[in-house]
């Protein structure tokens, strides 16, 4: 049964199986990346609810730098349904 | 001199899950039974990596890399 | 930064954890099961096991980090740490820094395991089984949106995969050859005195 | 042939010699210490467990890692099926052993010295007890009995260590082996009853005692066990039991452990440990089994394969499915004829299975295939279907 392979076909199958599993694992922290951000935007559209009141509390007394500024007033507007999809990508580009 | 490593196999934690032999073909092999044949010697210096990860990889702590003592060759 | 985006990483990063974590308990299963098949050898399982679950614990560790910092919760460091120690959503919130914590348990003890010797790492390991359930629970009663539909449907698929391995392991009983006469050969050479 | 000095003085299917008779015959114990291991490795005193380790060495090993904690275990299991050596002698002269192992417990500084016993064996258990009994509170206190399961590999070293420490009879895993690290992690000197016997006798001499015991067993008249000087012709030796009760095919030299010899080779043969070695045989634990001309070899060799098998610990994959696998190859052979193929694959897994184990059963189960293959090899490759009862 075994004793059939030879050692190279062994160490061929051996070489595949670990760019498999590097390709696997960079596969799903690519993945993971990307989830963070769409399941982030999409629980930004379904429930905005308690959220909105603090958001106006915390954008005046956040300390938000230039760059930041933008994508937060992005995000902000994501507090009505209509924009929270344009929102998404914003939160995307800026996780990954 | 090089320190020079070699594989040895707990006989009785070893359970024969075989993920060394797959790590390691170059000198691990699986017998008719699925228990893991070592190549006696020292360990090459570009295989050190691969032999590491056999060690690492064994879910039940059953093999283990030591320095080699050419005196002490007659317990396998 | 803003902290809505803060809160939205933590959710993100929560629902993310969570996918990762069903999937590394899902793989340690298979791996004792001894799963395998042509192009898939059986370190391949292992390896993946041990990557994702590093890859969860930087992801947690994003979920946590955003949460704490968030200024809306007033969380503190104090709640990443005491089980129970915050004023928001205090039962849940424990959960979640009593599974993180368990979770470190079974990944420093992985990683330290040559020292401590095998029968203690599996001891912690068997945690895994404790970790992740609360785990769910967590994101199940602290998610605002727990029962929105995308959240559930991701709970739900990460409840049956691990369900479905757990039972497939319980049934398939234990796959060391030798378990049944190692146990009956020792059990007839077994002198101890309480018996 | 040299006279009996294990055995000299009473007869012993008379019972145990007493404490009081003991001193009286051979004078009070002298002192252990450094002298007697240079004394045991100049007598080229060898372990009669079936090791034939040289037993200074081992000493040496001992109190080197002792520091006082050091623990002795006087091995008295005997599982071997047809050894009786060790029964007869500590139903005899039980002193002589306990006088064997006190010397060891002084010479490696000792705090605990166990007589490791066959569970089954009940005379030799009553009379050890009762020469315990008749010593000093000192010595009392010094030493413990254990008793050891009915099993194959309960006499090993490490299983013996095992049973005191844990109280289960499996090996375990080495090195380090118990002479460096055995009960509660003190270095331990395990070693055979008889043995220790023989150091009892060296210490008050100063010489080797040139004897050794043996159970002559099998195919002959009177079986049982014997004192012979060492060196005496294997011929001779059986002439003891008797002689042959038919016409033998073969000797099995050691117990199972051990190795097949033609009976035309096997009578010249001289019984002595060191001499044996030195031609690739072993007296082991002095076990001469007669195989009668008119029993067939291999079914014979298919049932103690099954048997050795079926002592596996089943700790190890190798030794287990190993063994089995040969033993069942042996079976059908037996049972159904010679198959090439079944011939090739006890051939290949003899090289698998030996040196895979924690302890020697595999390898003494592959050395005893091998030479019967060897000896037996007409037998194995023209095997007729005849054994169709399964035993």
């Amino acid at each position: 049964m075994e004793t059939k392979d030879t050692t190279q076909d062994r160490v061929r199958a051996r070489d595949a199986a670990m760019r498999l599993l590097n390709r696997l694992t960079t596969g799903a922290a690519v993945s993971a990346v990307i989830g963070v951000g769409l399941f982030g935007a999409v629980s930004a559209y379904t429930i905005p609810g308690t959220k909105t009141s603090s958001t106006a509390v915390a954008s005046t007394s956040s300390t938000a730098s230039s760059t930041s500024t933008s994508t937060s007033s992005g995000l902000q507007s994501s507090t009505t349904p209509v924009t929270s999809s344009s929102s998404s990508g914003v939160a995307v580009s800026g996780g990954s | 001199m090089t320190r020079r490593f070699e594989l040895v196999v707990d006989r009785i934690k070893c359970d024969g899950r075989g993920l060394c032999a797959e790590i390691l073909p170059e000198r691990i092999r699986l017998d008719s039974w699925g228990y893991p044949i070592i190549t006696p010697g020292p360990i090459p210096e570009h295989l050190m990596g691969l032999a590491q990860r056999a060690v690492d990889d064994c879910p039940v702590l059953a093999i283990a890399l030591r320095r080699a003592a050419v005196e002490r060759r007659k317990d396998r | 930064m803003s902290d809505t985006l803060l809160w939205y990483t933590t959710r993100g990063a929560g629902a993310v954890s969570l996918v990762l974590l069903s999937a590394v308990v899902v793989l340690g299963i298979l791996s004792v099961l001894r799963v395998q098949s042509t192009g898939w050898p059986r370190f391949l399982t292992v390896g993946l096991h041990r990557n994702l679950s590093l890859m969860a614990i930087v992801f947690l560790a994003l979920h946590i980090v955003t949460a704490v910092v968030d200024p809306f919760t007033h969380l503190g460091w104090l709640t990443a740490v005491i089980p129970f120690s915050s004023y928001y959503r205090t039962f849940w919130l424990g959960l979640g820094t009593i599974a993180f914590e368990l979770l470190l348990a079974i990944v420093l003890t992985s990683l330290v395991r040559g020292f401590i010797g095998q029968y203690a790492w599996r001891l912690v390991h068997w945690l895994a089984y404790a970790s992740w359930p609360i785990a769910v629970v967590h994101g199940a009663g602290t998610g605002t949106d727990a029962w929105s539909a995308w959240l559930f449907t991701i709970q739900a698929i990460c409840v049956v995969a691990v369900l479905a391995a757990t039972a497939y392991r319980l049934m398939a009983g234990n796959r060391d050859p030798l378990a049944s006469a190692r146990s009956s050969f020792q059990t007839a050479v077994d002198r101890r005195e309480p018996k | 042939m040299s006279a009996p000095q294990l055995l000299a003085g009473p007869d012993p299917s008379k019972g145990s010699e007493r404490f009081a008779a003991h001193v009286r015959r051979l004078g009070p114990l002298p002192r252990g210490g450094p002298a007697l291991i240079d004394l045991l490795v100049r007598t080229e005193l060898t372990g009669r467990g079936g090791a034939d380790f040289s037993a200074g060495l081992k000493w040496r090993a001992v109190a080197a890692a002792s520091r006082g904690l050091a623990v002795v275990v006087a091995n008295g299991a005997e599982g071997e099926p047809h050894s009786r050596k060790d029964r007869v002698l500590m139903t005899s002269r039980p002193h002589l052993i306990l006088d064997g192992a006190l010397l060891a417990a002084a010479t490696v500084q000792a705090k605990q010295v166990v007589l490791y016993i066959g569970e089954g064996h009940h005379a030799a258990l009553r009379s050890m007890t009762e020469a315990v009994a008749e010593r000093t509170d000192h010595e009392r206190r010094l030493i413990r009995i254990a008793t050891a399961p009915a099993r194959y590999v309960a006499g090993d070293s490490s299983a013996t260590v095992h049973l005191v420490d844990g109280g289960i009879a499996t090996p375990t895993t080495t090195p380090p082996p118990p002479r460096e690290r055995g009960v509660g992690g003190a270095a331990t000197l395990v070693q055979n009853v008889e043995t220790l016997a023989h150091v009892a006798l060296v210490a008050r001499t100063g010489t080797a005692t040139g004897t050794v015991l043996i159970t002559v067993a099998g195919a002959v008249r009177s079986p049982g066990v014997f004192e012979v000087g060492v060196g005496t012709p294997l011929g001779e030796a059986v002439q003891l039991a008797g002689g042959p009760s038919e016409p033998a095919r073969a000797v099995l030299l050691g117990g199972y452990f051990g190795r097949w010899i033609d009976s035309a080779g096997a009578w010249p043969l001289p019984v002595d440990p060191i001499a044996l070695r030195a031609r690739g045989l072993s007296l082991g634990c002095g076990v001469i089994g007669l195989l009668p001309a008119r029993q067939c070899p291999v079914c014979e060799v298919a049932g103690i394969m099954r048997y050795l098998a079926s002592e596996s610990s089943a700790q190890c994959g190798p030794c287990f499915f190993g063994l089995r696998a040969l033993a069942d190859a042996c079976t059908r052979i037996a049972e159904r004829g010679t198959d090439p193929g079944d011939l090739q694959r006890l051939q290949r897994w003899s090289g698998e299975v030996q040196g895979r184990g924690a302890c020697k059963h595999p390898d003494g189960a592959v050395i005893f295939l091998q030479s019967a293959m060897k000896t037996f090899g007409d037998d194995f490759a023209h095997h007729p279907a005849h054994m169709r009862r399964s035993a």
